[in-house]
Formats: structure tokens, C-alpha cells, sequence
């Protein structure tokens, strides 16, 4: 993230780039690169807290909506001109956070008051190294890793230990119960990620992030961009991404560690006040590195959708796409019931890793048959590749909502 | 870099050191946990991005929670305290004996064991070259892993799967 | 079942768990759920003793409510009861009013005139639909749906509500039934507002099952869960859709036909597994029904009084005698028993409350279900701890 | 298909979000303290006690200290304390009066049976639900005063009722004082013709009886017994 910005690209373009470099050349060259990851760090966590901040605000304002109900409207922000202390109660998360801070933190007498302690503090800083290697913008990556999808995992993966320590440490048995659901689902959900990332990482070649958006740079007959969902692996993949995705980032309708009608507040039961604020921050943090990770693999990156757009900043559209994935992320919290453990696991298990390891096979298929000329052909490809996907999905789909079916009723005589 | 290796090393042994005398397994556990990232850690200072990285994902990330739902399913003490018998005069002779054993092979093949002194930068190596390198030379290797990971798991299906009888009764709500 | 101290759940032993071991499950865990618990419907408790997530034990504990109702009704005049009987099952009270009404117009030989049969018809519907309407809500709630079904079931019982409150003063407390008819009679306005509500109602039928009724996780959640046999429920004494979710064919309405509900045209809904699935989908079958009830109330209803002359209020004081008044309520079978001694207030005053007796299954359901089921089994049963605590 | 049910879902959760900024008829939330829907009619909360005059509402009380109510009202928030002494009400009749009469309105569960048995139209049924107090001990305790308002506020809350009520009064009013004129004619008649000592007619005879059941929006009021 030293690399100057290069001049071809605009001005607003550079601007975070500018930025940076006038405020490292205030230091010494030999600490520059130093004072340049500190302030990536830095900008990184403002930018995604105050972006928590406003989506804790928009969940609720959006699940309201849904319900036909108003939301959160009434705290405003008092010393605002002009708006009788109300601006669509964007007070709110102001207002939770100083009363998260400011609330007793109560921490049961048996617990294990180390691991207690610990569980946030790990659980925030493991969702927010995830965040080094997505590339928000053209030439914003804090850490351009050659194994940047694979640090993603691994730093994802100290999350569920951090959530067993919660569970564990709060002696509860909610607490308890809601750990071991949450490392069996984990656990259970990492491997279709995983699995549906490979072909990504296939295909570009690379494991870096950047390159694997530069992957989908360029355009099909100069306006369809090149992005993997646009291909028929690519959307599979992208679908059983999401979902392992919602899984993973305990949303519903795979809430259960936290499914408050049968273990209330799962393993965040005992928790109060700051802890529990930084608990749902991370929750949030990892659903938008999740969603930045979908990103730049399925969806382009930072590339705009059309070769006039691109005068809009890259970071722009990178922010408006992660946006979008959250919006569903939150539109689907507002539907779905949820699954039961089983159920949950079962899925995982028997529908989509077996769909994964079949996209597999299919993006394998779609790189050999590249070269296929003419479009009659390549019309062909696409025939193919959609059949290899949904044909399987509609088998396996059959097989996994076997004995599920809508019922009629009869009336009596 | 002396610093960092030394920071590492430090922590590395001292986090297994307390995690073989603590009394409570779970902290134990966790201790372990610690002590693989620092060999992650250490990977990443020798420049091993990919080990690193592997070391973290599998290690941290599976199979602590193997060790951890292995600690919690099968302990059979009261309370948190691991159950050990008390101390003995032939216990402790038995474990200073064992310890005695394995330190002296260990030592032994560390002695014999001749290694070179690296000379210069090491090699740079991407991901890339990793990836075509199992899967060009030492493909053989990584099938032959492959096949007794798969056994492995087979077996253990095939362990853990109750007879058919008491599944079926299970399946009917 | 011994408490082992060396069960692998021994170091959570604490006030509310305790770890217990079980010569044939080996070692289980007792969890308390409830009476403070999110989705146990006010406070319910049930003792499970669970082996992994499986119940394999459920004590229903319950009495936390209970605020002494039949006694009271001893100690109150005959009308005195009658507000005491909206907060019984406080999401009926037009219904409860009615099963109350009914058995003392027995005790006291009491006549009513038509056009206050038709509107108790016409409230009792309108109850059943949003009796239904919530309960569907909140099974999805307890199923997890971050409360969005529930919402649309509330904005549509408010419809239902506001014609309470513009009839009888009061939402969910309305007293509203008197012996010998009802209280006060609707303006026409009100019959155009109820007219409004009911032909709107299909509608939102309809966009509420589109939300849930075909969504494959609710069917997975629900079908198959929570199995109860035509022959347990009868022998249990269960009514109301629990009943008929398992086949049985019996309705009040259509088995006893009180008030006018032999004059109108509707069809009882059946199911044949008795599951979880069936009892949601028997309760918006029968919500359809109601619907077409209430249309024809609404176009039959006749002008004339609503209170019979005969009648009195004050110093009513029926001759000694004993009677039984039993409504289909939306919940099952709402009765009223009331022996009078001549005096002013009953001798004995004792409720058949439906959701006390449908909770007595909960145990047989529960088994072999996981704890995830518990609660939406719960749910499904319908009750109301006012009406069951009493 | 698997997951047409969930796409089924998402369409209706969709149409609600968009429904929710312009159709009223899925958004219908009020936003209270500013915005208010406006009370049925019918709408009741808390009993109030009656007085015809507004200007001084505790000398006009109408209730006569019956105490019917008190016997009736199901939870017993009811006391009252009869006069020991009689003064005139609104027709001229000497009538008792009460000297306390208090409703605990926490104990208060509105349901309107004291204004069922009350012979006089004395007590009615307020609207007001906005009363909540940090207090804890005796400000939900209500006393005449505060219970005591003017026929003018009845008319303004329950305006077809109380039309109801007025012409009744007034209808038993006029007959009370035919009733009496004819009573204190036939009186002096025969007062004239045996000289004997006039009985107050207006102060030994109750009030009238009240016209009974009339179907309206107004309970019916068989006449008392008690």
C-alpha cells in the first residue's frame, strides 16, 4: 500500500492515495510504510464503524419498513438546525453506543472471568483483519497478499473460537449450548465457502484479491462486464457463496446460536454494555467482509458495471455493491423463519457442499471449453454449463425436501 | 528480525508449557491454540505465506475445535479441574522417565542431524509455484495424502454410524 | 434418575440446570425454560430434561398467573363476572363473553333476541379470525421469523380491534355481552367498517400464506413435528383446530349448533396428519370460513332490539338450578359452569378453559422432537396463560 | 421447486417495504404524542361523575349517594360516604348527596358496570387515558373533585349518549313536575278539604322510573328494583 498512485487514473480516483501520501511524507522515509499501515488500519476501522453505526440504524429502519412499521424515528441529533432535534432517527446508534458504554458491564460470578474478557476482544480483532486484504478501490488494498483468499480464511476462522470462548466461559447453560451450535454450524458452513471460492481461484489463477478482480476486468462485446456471477458457474458459485455467507455470519435464517425463542440470547446471554456492543459489532463486521469478499470475488470488485460509469470512482462502486449484498443480507433477516440444527446441518452437508463440488466440475468445464469458436458454440457452452448446475439442483433439491410438500385439506361432511 | 524470532519462539513454548500444567482443559486447549499461531506466526516471519496461512486455517481453525468438543464430550471430572489421581513417587519416576526417553531421541537426532546454514535471501516462491509444484512433481505425494485422509474419514463414518435399527427409529418423528 | 457429579455438564450445575443421569440415556440435562423465557407465551415454564437436544422429559409447570378467577366468580354478582371473563383468554373476549352469557341465559331461562344472536355470531367470527390471525404470527415468531408475520398478523387484527373499540369502548376488553344480548347496538357505519374488514380479509389471507405457507423451511419446521393421534386427543379432551388438525371431526358449530350458527353455510376443515403443519394450515382454512360466515351474518342480520325487555341488570338473581354453556371458541371449547342457589351470586362458578386442556398434550408431542421444536409445538397449541392459569 | 416458496416470501416482504412508503393501508402507524387517531364514541376509560352545573361541580353532583355502584363494581374501587344531611339537586328534589366518593383508578378496570346499574345517570364513562404518574401512592386515588365534571364535557365526549340521557332527564324532569304539581294540587285539595298537615310529596317520592330499554347506543336501564 505503498505504491504511488498512478497518474493516469482521475483525480478522484487518487484522492485517497493524495491523502495518504501527504500525510506519510510529514514522517521520515525509513518509518513511512509504517505510518501508511497504521493509517490503512486507522481508515479502515472509522470507515466500517461508522458504516456499522448507520447499518445497525438501517437494519432496523429497513425490518421496520418491511413490517410496515416506521423504525427507530425518534432520536435525532439535538443540535442539528432546522430539524426539531429529528433527522429520521439518525441519533440512534449515537444514543446505543453511549448507553453501551455507559451500562454496567455484568459479568457473571462463576464465569471465567480471562476467557470472559477475551472472547470480544479476539472475536473484533480476528473480523477485522479480514478486511486488510479486500481491495475496496482501484489501488486500496491495505495488504496486497499473494494468499490474500486464503488469509481471509484463516482469520476468519479465529472467530469461532472466539465464539466458543463466549460461550463456554459464561457458564450458562444457553451460553453453552449456543457455543457448540455455533462451532458445528461454523464448522459445518466453512467447507461450501470454501468450496465455492476454489473455483474462483481456478479460474483467476491467483489467490491474491487483486488479481483476481483484475480477472474480471474488460468487457464482452464492449458493455457486458466480465464478472464470474455472468457466468453460469460463476452465479452457482456466487449463490452457494451467499448462503454459506448467511451461515457464517450467524444471519438468519441461520441465527440459531442466537435464536432468542429457544436459547434467548445464545452465547451472548451473559454478556452486557460494551461487550456485548463489541459482539455485534464484529457480527457486523463479518457480514460486511464477508459481503466485500463476494464482492471482489463474484461481482467484479470495484469495476463498474458499464464502460461509461467508470468516470465514478472505483471505491464508489465497490461501496455501492457492498451495500447491495447487505441490503439482501437484511431483506432476507426479514422473511425467513429459521432452520433447526439438523436441518441446518443438512443442508450444509447433502445439498450444498454436493453443489459445490459439482460447480466445480463445471467451472473446470468452462475453462477447457474457452477457446470453443464461433457463437453458436459458445451459446452452447452456456447451455451446458447452466444444465450441469441446475439439473443437479433440482435432483438433489428433490431429494433434500423429500416428505416436505404443501398439503390439501379435505372438509368435513 | 532476532527480536521477533525470539519474541516468537518465547511465546510459542511458553503458552505449551503453561497449557501442560494448567489443571483446567479448556485453557489448555486454548493455550494450544495460542501456541500453533505462534508457529503460524513463525511461518509468516520465514516468509512462508502460504504455510502460514494453511497452519492458521486448518490449525486455529478445525482443529482446535476437534481438541475442544473432544475436551468438553468426553471429560468426565467434576468441575473444571482435569482428573488426575494424586501425585506418586512412581507416577512422577514413570513421567520423568518417559520424559527422559523422547528428550534423548529428540536431542540424539537434533545432534546428528546436520544443518546447513541458509546463505543469502531466501528463495522467493508464490502461491503459483506452490500450486503447480503439488500439482506437477509431487503430485504423488499429495494423492497419496489425499487417499489416507479419505480412508481415515471412512473409518471414522463407519465408527461413529449406530447400526440401522436405531437410526431408523430415529428418523421417525 | 440420579444427579451424577460426573456428568460432562456437572460444571454448569447451578440453580437452573442440573445435570442428571438416567440409567437408560445416560447423562442428560435438565433445562429450566421458563417462566421467564422469551417464547413461552407469558409465564409458562416447562421442565425439560434434555439428552443432546433431544427432549426426552417435559414438565409443564404453570399457576404463576393465576389470579383466582372462579373464586372470585363466587363472590361477584352474575354480571360482576363477566369483565373478569375478557381477561381470561384476553385475545377472545367476545368469545368468552358469549360462553359466559350463554350459560347464565341457560341458569336463568333468559331469551335473546335475534339481532343480538346475529351480532354475537358476527364478534364471535370476527374473534375467531384474529385469535387465528395472531396465533399464526406467532408461531412464526417462535419459529424465528424476526417478527415480520407476526407485524402483518397484528396490522390486520388492529382492523379488528378498532371495530371492538368503536362498538363495545374497549379493544380487547370489551364486555360486551350482557344476559339476555349485548350491550350496545352498532350504528350503521360500524356494519359498513365491518363490511369493509371482511371483504378485505382474503386478501391478506392470501398475501399472508404467499409470505409462509408454501416456504420450504416452515414446511421443514413443521411438517411432521409434533404429532398428536385422533385417539390421544379425544381421550385427552382436546377441541377446538387441535382437534380437527388431527381428523376429528367435531365443531361445536356443527355438533351442537348454539346461538343461530345452524342457519349459516360453512364447511369444517380437516387434517390428516396432526402435525404442526396441520394445525397452522387448519386455523387459516378455518379463518376463510369465518370469513364466509360472516358475510352472510352481515347480510342477514335483521333490525330490531338487541336486548331482551324481560332482562334485568341490577338484583339479578336467577332461581336455584344448575347449567352448562360451552362455546366453539377459537381456541377450542370454551364452557361455562354455574350452579345458582337463588342468591346473587353463584354457588359455584368453574371454567372449562380450551387452552388449559389442550396444553395437557404438550409432554406427548414433545418427545423425540428437539428443544427447537418444543417451542413451536408450544406455539401451535395456542394458548393463553390468563386463560390457563386462571 | 426448492426455494419458490422462499422466493414467494421475498416478493410479499418487497412489496411491503415499497407498500410501506405510499399505501396507507400497510403503513398505519400514528405517531403518538403528536399525532392522535380520533376516539370512537363509544370509546371508555375510567368513570367520571356527572354534575349539571360547571361552575360548581361539586355541589351538582348528580348522584345521590345510592351506593349501588359500590355494591356492583366487580373489583371494589368504589367508596362512597353518604351525606348526613339533604340538599336540593338540578329538579328541586332534596336529595342526599356524597361527602366522599372516591375511585382508585388503579384498581379501576373500566368496565363500565357502575354506569350500567346507576339509576340517576350520575356516573359516566371518561375518556381520558393519559394519566400515568410517577406518584406512587395516592394520586391514582381519585376523589369527588376530581372526579366531578360537567354535563358540557359529557356532551362534548359521548355526544349521541348524552343526548340520549338529557332528553330522558328532561322528559322525567317535566313528568316528575306535572307529577308533583298534580301531587301538591291534589294536596292542597286535600289539605283544603281536611285541614291535615302537608306531607313534602317532592322530597319522600323517588325519582320518576326511567323509560326502560330503549335500543340505541345507550345500555339499557330496566328500572330499579334494589
Amino acid at each position: 500500500m505503498t505504491a504511488p498512485a498512478p497518474l493516469t487514473d482521475s483525480f478522484l480516483e487518487r484522492v485517497p492515495l493524495l491523502v495518504r501520501d501527504f500525510i506519510t511524507g510529514w514522517f521520515p522515509e525509513p518509518i513511512r510504510w509504517v505510518v501508511a499501515g497504521l493509517l490503512a488500519a486507522l481508515t479502515i476501522l472509522l470507515v466500517f464503524a461508522t458504516i456499522f453505526a448507520l447499518l445497525t440504524l438501517l437494519e432496523r429502519k429497513i425490518i421496520a419498513r418491511v413490517q410496515n412499521r416506521p423504525g427507530p424515528n425518534r432520536t435525532g441529533l439535538p443540535w442539528l438546525p432546522f430539524t426539531e432535534g429529528r433527522v429520521f432517527g439518525l441519533g440512534q446508534p449515537l444514543a446505543d453506543g453511549i448507553k453501551a458504554l455507559t451500562k454496567e458491564d455484568i459479568v457473571p460470578r462463576d464465569a471465567d472471568q480471562v476467557l470472559h474478557f477475551l472472547a470480544p476482544v479476539v472475536l473484533v480483532a480476528f473480523s477485522l483483519m479480514t478486511f486488510a486484504v479486500i481491495p475496496f478501490g482501484r489501488n486500496l488494498v491495505s495488504v496486497d497478499l499473494d494468499a490474500a483468499v486464503l488469509f481471509f480464511f484463516a482469520a476468519g476462522a479465529g472467530t469461532e473460537l472466539a465464539v466458543f470462548m463466549a460461550g463456554w466461559s459464561s457458564h450458562n447453560k444457553y451460553s453453552l449450548l449456543a457455543a457448540m451450535r455455533a462451532l458445528a454450524q461454523l464448522i459445518s458452513y466453512e467447507l461450501p465457502l470454501l468450496l465455492s471460492v476454489v473455483p474462483v481461484v481456478m479460474l483467476a489463477g491467483k489467490l491474491s484479491t487483486t488479481g483476481i478482480v483484475a480477472a474480471q476486468a474488460g468487457w464482452k462485446f464492449g458493455f457486458i462486464p466480465r464478472w464470474f456471477v455472468l457466468s453460469p458457474w460463476g452465479a452457482a458459485g456466487f449463490v452457494i457463496f451467499f448462503i454459506a455467507a448467511l451461515a457464517e455470519s450467524n444471519r438468519s435464517p441461520f441465527d440459531l446460536p442466537e435464536a432468542e425463542s429457544e436459547l434467548i440470547a445464545g452465547h451472548l446471554t451473559e454478556y452486557s454494555g460494551f461487550k456485548y456492543a463489541l459482539f455485534f459489532m464484529a457480527e457486523y463486521f463479518g457480514m460486511m467482509a464477508l459481503s466485500g469478499l463476494g464482492v471482489t470475488l463474484f461481482l467484479g470488485g470495484w469495476q463498474a458495471p458499464l464502460p461509461v460509469l467508470e468516470v465514478i470512482p472505483s471505491y464508489l462502486w465497490f461501496g455501492a455493491k457492498l451495500m447491495l449484498l447487505i441490503l439482501l443480507f437484511m431483506w432476507i433477516r426479514a422473511t425467513l423463519p429459521r432452520l433447526r440444527m439438523d436441518q441446518l446441518t443438512r443442508l450444509a452437508w447433502k445439498f450444498l457442499v454436493p453443489l459445490a463440488l459439482i460447480n466445480l466440475g463445471n467451472a473446470a468445464f468452462w475453462h477447457l471449453s474457452a477457446a470453443w469458436p464461433g457463437l453458436p458454440l459458445q451459446a452452447v457452452r452456456y447451455a451446458i454449463g447452466v444444465a450441469v448446475i441446475v439439473i443437479p439442483f433440482f435432483l438433489i433439491g428433490r431429494r433434500l425436501s423429500a416428505g416436505v410438500a404443501p398439503r390439501t385439506y379435505r372438509y368435513a361432511p | 528480525m532476532t527480536f521477533a524470532f525470539a519474541f516468537l519462539a518465547v511465546l510459542m513454548v511458553a503458552s505449551a508449557g503453561v497449557a501442560m500444567l494448567l489443571r483446567n482443559l479448556i485453557h489448555s486447549a486454548l493455550l494450544l491454540v495460542l501456541s500453533w499461531a505462534g508457529v503460524a506466526a513463525f511461518y509468516l516471519w520465514a516468509g512462508a505465506q502460504f504455510v502460514a496461512f494453511a497452519q492458521l486455517l486448518v490449525y486455529v481453525g478445525a482443529i482446535s475445535m476437534v481438541v475442544l468438543f473432544a475436551v468438553l464430550l468426553t471429560r468426565r471430572s467434576a468441575g473444571s479441574v482435569a482428573d488426575v489421581e494424586p501425585a506418586t513417587f512412581a507416577r512422577a519416576a514413570a513421567g520423568l522417565l518417559a520424559a527422559g526417553l523422547v528428550g534423548g531421541v529428540l536431542g540424539a537426532t537434533m545432534l546428528r542431524s546436520h544443518f546447513p546454514t541458509a546463505t543469502g535471501e531466501a528463495p522467493k516462491i508464490s502461491v503459483h509455484d506452490i500450486g503447480v509444484d503439488l500439482m506437477g512433481p509431487q503430485v504423488a505425494a499429495l494423492l497419496v495424502v489425499g487417499v489416507i485422509l479419505t480412508v481415515s474419514l471412512i473409518g471414522a463414518v463407519v465408527i461413529a454410524a449406530t447400526d440401522p435399527a436405531a437410526t431408523d427409529k430415529e428418523d421417525k418423528p | 434418575m440420579i444427579e451424577s457429579p460426573s456428568s460432562p455438564l456437572a460444571p454448569l450445575a447451578g440453580a437452573h440446570v442440573r445435570a442428571v443421569h438416567d440409567a437408560f440415556h445416560g447423562d442428560l440435562l435438565e433445562v429450566s425454560m421458563g417462566p421467564h423465557h422469551p417464547s413461552t407465551h407469558g409465564v409458562f415454564r416447562m421442565m425439560v430434561t434434555l439428552d443432546g437436544e433431544t427432549v426426552v422429559k417435559l414438565k409443564p409447570v404453570f399457576g404463576y398467573l393465576h389470579r383466582n378467577h372462579e373464586k372470585l366468580g363466587e363472590n361477584t354478582t352474575y354480571l360482576g363476572s363477566m369483565p373478569y371473563t375478557d381477561r381470561l383468554d384476553y385475545f377472545c373476549s367476545m368469545t368468552n363473553n358469549w360462553a359466559y352469557a350463554l350459560a347464565v341465559e341457560k341458569l336463568a331461562g333468559q331469551a335473546v333476541p335475534d339481532r343480538a344472536e346475529y351480532l354475537r355470531v358476527i364478534l364471535a367470527e370476527l374473534t375467531r379470525l384474529l385469535n387465528h390471525t395472531c396465533l399464526a404470527g406467532f408461531l412464526l415468531q417462535d419459529a424465528g421469523a424476526s417478527g415480520t408475520p407476526l407485524m402483518y398478523a397484528f396490522r390486520e387484527r388492529e382492523k379488528i380491534l378498532d371495530l371492538f373499540e368503536s362498538l363495545s369502548g374497549s379493544r380487547m376488553m370489551c364486555n360486551y355481552q350482557r344476559f339476555g344480548g349485548c350491550r350496545v347496538d352498532p350504528t350503521p357505519a360500524w356494519f359498513d367498517a365491518a363490511r369493509r374488514v371482511t371483504e378485505e380479509y382474503p386478501r391478506f389471507l392470501d398475501e399472508y400464506e404467499a409470505l409462509i405457507t408454501g416456504n420450504e423451511i416452515l414446511m421443514a419446521r413443521t411438517q411432521g413435528v409434533g404429532r398428536l393421534s385422533a385417539a390421544l386427543a379425544v381421550s385427552a379432551g382436546i377441541t377446538g383446530p387441535m382437534l380437527r388438525a388431527c381428523g376429528v371431526d367435531y365443531d361445536l358449530r356443527k355438533a351442537e349448533p348454539y346461538g343461530f350458527y345452524s342457519r349459516f353455510e360453512f364447511r369444517v376443515p380437516l387434517g390428516d396428519h396432526g402435525d404442526t403443519y396441520d394445525r397452522y394450515m387448519i386455523r387459516i382454512l378455518e379463518m376463510r370460513e369465518s370469513v364466509k360466515i360472516l358475510q352472510q351474518a352481515l347480510r342477514d342480520i335483521p333490525a330490531g332490539p338487541i336486548f331482551d325487555s324481560k332482562a334485568k341488570i341490577r338484583a339479578f338473581r336467577p332461581k336455584a338450578g344448575e347449567a352448562y354453556g360451552r362455546i366453539e371458541g377459537p381456541k377450542g371449547e370454551i364452557g361455562f359452569y354455574l350452579i345458582s342457589d337463588g342468591t346473587g351470586n353463584p354457588y359455584r362458578y368453574r371454567i372449562r378453559p380450551p387452552s388449559f386442556v389442550n396444553l395437557t398434550v404438550l409432554e406427548d408431542m414433545c418427545l423425540g422432537h428437539t428443544i427447537a421444536d418444543a417451542v413451536i409445538i408450544l406455539g401451535s397449541i395456542d394458548i393463553v396463560l390468563g386463560e390457563v392459569d386462571r | 421447486m426448492l426455494g419458490s416458496g422462499i422466493i414467494q416470501g421475498l416478493a410479499v416482504t418487497a412489496k411491503n417495504l415499497v407498500g410501506s412508503f405510499h399505501d396507507p393501508a400497510r403503513f398505519t402507524t400514528t405517531q403518538y404524542p403528536e399525532e392522535r387517531t380520533k376516539l370512537p364514541e363509544n370509546y371508555r376509560n375510567f368513570p367520571f361523575l356527572v354534575a349539571d352545573a360547571a361552575n360548581d361541580p361539586i355541589g351538582s353532583l348528580r348522584c345521590v349517594a345510592c351506593q349501588i355502584c359500590e355494591k356492583e363494581c366487580p373489583p371494589q374501587c368504589i367508596y362512597i360516604e353518604k351525606s348526613k344531611d339533604k340538599k336540593p339537586d338540578a329538579a328541586g328534589k332534596q336529595q342526599f348527596f356524597p361527602a366522599v366518593f372516591d375511585i382508585d383508578t388503579s384498581v379501576c378496570m373500566s368496565c363500565q358496570i357502575c354506569v350500567e346499574v346507576c339509576p340517576f345517570d350520575a356516573i359516566k364513562m371518561d375518556q381520558v387515558f393519559e394519566i400515568a404518574t410517577p406518584e406512587r401512592f395516592n394520586a391514582l386515588l381519585l376523589d369527588r373533585g376530581q372526579l366531578a365534571k360537567p354535563n358540557t364535557y359529557y356532551q362534548q365526549i359521548h355526544p349521541t349518549e348524552a343526548a340520549e340521557v338529557d332528553a330522558r332527564l328532561a322528559a322525567d324532569r317535566k313528568a316528575g313536575e306535572e307529577k308533583a304539581k298534580a301531587a301538591a294540587a291534589a294536596a292542597a285539595a286535600k289539605a283544603a278539604a281536611a285541614k291535615a298537615a302537608p306531607a313534602a310529596p317532592a322530597s319522600t317520592a323517588p325519582s320518576a322510573p326511567k323509560s326502560p330499554a330503549v335500543p340505541g347506543t345507550e345500555a339499557p336501564k330496566p328500572p330499579t328494583t334494589a
